[in-house]
């Protein structure tokens, strides 16, 4: 009898990563209409807000971390709906693939997808919010990429268990956004001050914070995934 | 330039689109003959646009933008309602022609009116110092753009021809509809507020000109359509037969 | 020769989804080299207990060991050699079947995937509809597709839950002798269906369930 | 041979919502989730927005709208994901219901459903943004009641279309979002005049604005539902 | 007495499927009073035949007549006297057996729609799970629950595409009666399978498909 996996770890995560991939490109419809729903809620926002392009441009890192988290909720989800067909998630963990391989694949193949469709937008910020590029153009990305994987670990880990559960849309927000909060928050900070002023240089705190988010969510979801993604 | 010019070159355009749509048999060549004498209005506008006309009276030359800014949202608007017209037709009697114009028109539409946005938008950065302003014009016809993209998207990510052509007319008609509604709330809205829009009163010569390069653009608005069009028609074209009465020999069967 | 462990032990298994019990206190050997027939009228657990065999459920109370390993315990072992063709199919929808059969072929590492691929697709008759995406197949055809797969990973247990269901004639014929031929192979079968002749004359044992109970056929 | 309906249109109509209805009581997941994901949305603002009051207060029908809005998108696609297990909606057309009944029922369900959430939401406005609500009670709930349908009927239509598309939850927003463009500035701003100091009376002209979309768009969505929710 | 219409008139119908015709130039008739079996390989367009039939699809050129009514102009009249017995149930899976079954009753403007549901669940043996969400039910039970409204419609053509399939043994003689009860009251039957020795003896007239296409078989 053969023993252990045939394939090793990250092989396994990177092959995870790469069919989805493969689905997304067949399909080509989640990328491109996250794009565009990230880019009509920037457009709200300011409708939302009247013309008032003061406070458009103080507030430009919030509403672009909202944009991001709200397409973040329909990225998830439909990581997980291809899954939900025909039981695929469980021919894959059959298959055998170990289920932590595919907690790595697609909380990194959702994070590239998260970071690629923020640096979109970032252009969009100019155009409508009149913000500034330039002043710390390294610490911006590497904000935008923590992010990117901030709200990606915690989130397949709930997209998971909302996806066998009933209303799946609907409950994966309902367990996700409480537990993004404080990454919203260090997000939205650390934007701010890669944008504009860092009188007191409280920019490196809440990068710290965003690391350390990161860093506890990855481990935890690595642990946990395989408890919520197969029967016990 | 006089100024019945931009008119008797309507007058021309119009006819030979009518000619094309009337007679077969003159869509071998109409086609050309509208690009040539589209290249040819188009080398007078620049003429007449960068060297007949005098410089705008606020804005000096840059503003010189306007004969082609304007003239390609027109185009752009014009392409939709030829949309909505074919989404319609389609909605009373199925037809592949239809939902070929329909998608060519969107196209064509989009690529336009982006097109005159994007010239806005460059022309904004010298005169107000800022790529966008909350102006009601911008706005409406951002949106406009907006609903039509989501329309193509649509149309893309939907794979069986038949229910793509069904469920994409009935998008561009709800997406049409929205536009007059989007026009007047964004111009209400903003009016409340009590801002200024960017537009001022024209000398004669400028409005002429301008009217002159939205016929030019006319014709290209047209020709592209229909050349769209023809590719759109070029790929049903296997949707278009019906199968051999009898199987096709040599064929294994399981 | 040390004894061989047998290929399926099943030992006082109840199986509970919600308030009701799918399985109740089910006890059943299955020697190594024999085959299965499950038999049942419709709800009485086959399903269930096909897929507490195939790990892909554990039984709420009592043990299930395959080749001497305990279910839940030696899963990630189990899983290398055991395979479950079952009402649904585990297919990507929007992946062409030659795509569904190539992932599966490197996440088990198979060496040349492409030809074993195409050898596959060959041998279920779908070698002309390689790259249609799973969604435009008809029932039949993803059945076929399911099989290519479960004979792709070569496993030492096979289980097939109806397998004879959505098949044309040329495909049950081809199915029984793909039952014939893995028993040749030595790979332990358990066959699930409702065409008790057809199954008996391709089985040793039986096991007859009855709301979830072991009975006398 | 049998001629015509068996059952009037406005009778299949209010089947479908009550059928609606015992679904929703029976998972009772989409009423809830709803709920708290506006909820969070709304907290999602003032944080992102970072602690200032008077912004907040100013902006406050901008964020309880944009939190509506994108509720609105989980309850649109929850309303025809139910339909797309089995094919239950063809299973529905062919029983026969007329595909309008089916329209009337749905949007009236999600109105409804949209209604209540919005007079959930607005004590929670109230604490969260400092908020006065006593100024015209009558004409707010008017204003919430008329964004409500104007969000469900266009909705509708463009959720069955997508419910059948690939990617159906990513495809909703793109469609629906550049359309609601103005009923979202009608309801901002008919809010806000509810809210607070109306001097030029611009009320009425934005609740005929809303009345005006609401009537359009169902008439479209009543005549067009057929065409997009059986094949032709 | 006038001549009757035939039960159905397929006049050289074609259906495509993104670029492939899934079913290409067929005529076929069945006149009134008399029933189909229809079989062919797997993907040869049964399923999609019997769809157009019931007016859930439409053919891409062609006509078929239902009773002398073509289905695309007289679909609302159609819809009221044929059903669909097919691969996907119908059912809503959060609603209970007997729920679903009285929410068609309602639709269907049926008056003691109570007296109904109680007597279809009996017959179908679901009596006891009426009260269980169809989520929770196995295989065999939904096929149970879908013939269950099949019947409560009453058609005066009932489309059966693979009806034995799933079912326990009892279930498929409760099935083959069934079709020779409707039969009886005069009820036209159009049934695909592969099960052929069984299908012909249940009806007069037959239809092989091969890719789309009439054959002999
Ligand atoms: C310095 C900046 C700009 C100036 C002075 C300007 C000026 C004008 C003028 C004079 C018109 C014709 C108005 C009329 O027909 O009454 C016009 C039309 C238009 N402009 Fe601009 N524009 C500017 C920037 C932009 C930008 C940035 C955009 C979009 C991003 C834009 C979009 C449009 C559109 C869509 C129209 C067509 C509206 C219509 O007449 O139907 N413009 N503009
Ligand atoms: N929605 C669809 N999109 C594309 N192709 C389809 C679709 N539905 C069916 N087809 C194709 O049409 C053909 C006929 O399919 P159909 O389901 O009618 O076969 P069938 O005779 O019922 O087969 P089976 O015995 O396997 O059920 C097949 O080749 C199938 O791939
Ligand atoms: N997920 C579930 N939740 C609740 N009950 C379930 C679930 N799955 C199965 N059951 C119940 O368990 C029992 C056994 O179901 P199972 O699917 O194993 O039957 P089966 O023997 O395969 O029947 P069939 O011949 O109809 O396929 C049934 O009463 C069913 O209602
Ligand atoms: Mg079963
Ligand atoms: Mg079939």
């Amino acid at each position: 009898m053969s023993v252990g996996p045939r394939v090793p770890l990250l092989k396994a995560a990177w092959l995870v990563l790469l069919k989805d991939w493969q689905i997304e490109w067949r399909t080509r419809a989640r990328l491109t209409a996250l794009i565009f729903f990230a880019l009509s809620t920037l457009l709200l926002f300011s409708f939302a807000m009247g013309p008032d392009t003061d406070a458009l441009r103080r507030h430009a890192p919030g509403y672009l971390w909202l944009a991001l988290f709200f397409a973040s909720v329909l990225s998830l989800g439909e990581s997980f709906r291809i899954e939900s067909e025909n039981q695929a998630l469980l021919g894959l963990i059959l298959n055998p693939v170990e289920p932590r391989a595919i907690f790595l694949g697609k909380v990194f193949g959702n994070a590239s997808l998260l970071f690629g469709l923020s640096l979109l937008l970032l252009p969009v910020a100019v155009a409508l919010y009149d913000i500034e590029l330039s002043k710390a153009p390294g610490s911006l990305l590497l904000v935008l990429l923590l992010g990117s994987i901030g709200i990606s670990a915690p989130g397949i880990v709930y997209s998971a268990i909302s996806a066998n559960a009933r209303a799946r849309d609907v409950m994966l927000p309902l367990l996700l956004f409480p537990v993004l909060v404080p990454l919203l928050l260090a997000s939205v900070n650390a934007t701010r001050f890669c944008l504009g002023p860092d009188a007191q240089n409280q920019l490196p705190s809440w990068l710290k914070l965003l690391t350390a988010f990161d860093l506890i969510y990855l481990s935890v979801g690595f642990l946990l995934f395989p408890k919520v993604a197969e029967e016990d | 330039m006089p100024s019945w010019a931009p008119l008797a070159a309507l007058v021309v355009v119009v006819g030979l689109i009518v000619l094309h749509l009337a007679v077969r048999s003159t869509r071998t060549w109409v086609w050309k003959v509208l690009t040539g004498l589209g290249s040819l209005m188009l080398v007078a506008l620049v003429y007449f646009g960068l060297f007949w006309a005098p410089p705008e009276a606020f804005m000096s030359d840059v503003g010189r933008i306007i004969y082609v800014h304007v003239p390609f949202v027109w185009m752009c608007m014009l392409a939709f309602t030829v949309n909505v017209g074919a989404a319609l037709a389609y909605l009373f009697k199925k037809s592949w022609r239809t939902d070929a114009l329909a998608e060519s028109s969107a196209e064509v539409g989009v690529f336009f009116g982006a097109t005159g946005v994007l010239m806005g938008s460059i022309w904004a950065r010298p005169t107000w110092g800022v790529w966008w302003d909350w102006d009601p014009r911008l706005i409406s016809t951002t949106v406009m753009l907006l609903v039509y993209v989501g329309y193509l998207a649509f149309r893309s990510f939907t794979e069986d021809p038949e229910r793509r052509a069904a469920w994409s007319a009935a998008a561009a008609i709800l997406g049409y509809v929205s536009l007059p509604i989007t026009w007047f709330s964004v111009q209400w809205w903003n009016s409340l507020h009590q801002r200024q829009s960017g537009s001022g009163t024209m000398d004669k010569p400028i409005r002429v000109v301008y009217f002159w390069g939205a016929v030019s653009f006319l014709t290209f608005l047209f020709v592209f359509i229909v050349k769209r069009y023809e590719i759109a028609r070029a790929r049903q074209t296997g949707a278009l037969e019906l199968p051999p009465l009898e199987a096709p020999k040599g064929q294994v069967t399981t | 020769m040390q004894s061989q462990p047998p290929a399926i032990e099943i030992d006082d298994i109840s199986k509970r989804f919600g308030s009701r019990w799918a399985v109740s206190r089910l006890s059943f050997t299955l020697p190594a080299g024999r085959s299965l027939l499950l038999t049942g009228h419709n709800g009485s657990g086959k399903t269930t207990l096909l897929r507490m065999i195939a790990t892909a459920t554990f039984p709420t109370a009592g043990k299930i060991s395959i080749f001497g390993h305990e279910t839940r315990e030696k899963r990630e072992l189990l899983r290398h050699d055991v395979a479950l063709l079952s009402h649904a199919s585990y297919l990507y929808e929007d992946l062409t079947a030659a795509q569904n059969l190539t992932l599966l072929a490197r996440f088990l590492g198979v060496d040349d995937s492409k030809k074993q691929v195409a050898e596959l697709l060959e041998r279920i008759g779908l070698t002309e509809r390689a790259d249609s995406p799973v969604r435009q197949f008809s029932a039949g055809m993803r059945k076929r597709l399911s099989i290519a797969r479960l004979l792709m990973k070569a496993p030492k247990l096979a289980l097939f839950d109806e397998p004879f269901g959505e098949l044309d004639p040329a495909g049950i014929l081809q199915m029984e002798n793909l039952l014939k031929e893995l028993q040749g192979k030595g790979v332990t079968i358990v066959l699930a269906t409702h065409l008790i002749e057809q199954g008996q004359s391709l089985t040793q044992e039986r096991l007859h369930l009855d709301q979830g109970r072991k009975e006398t056929p």
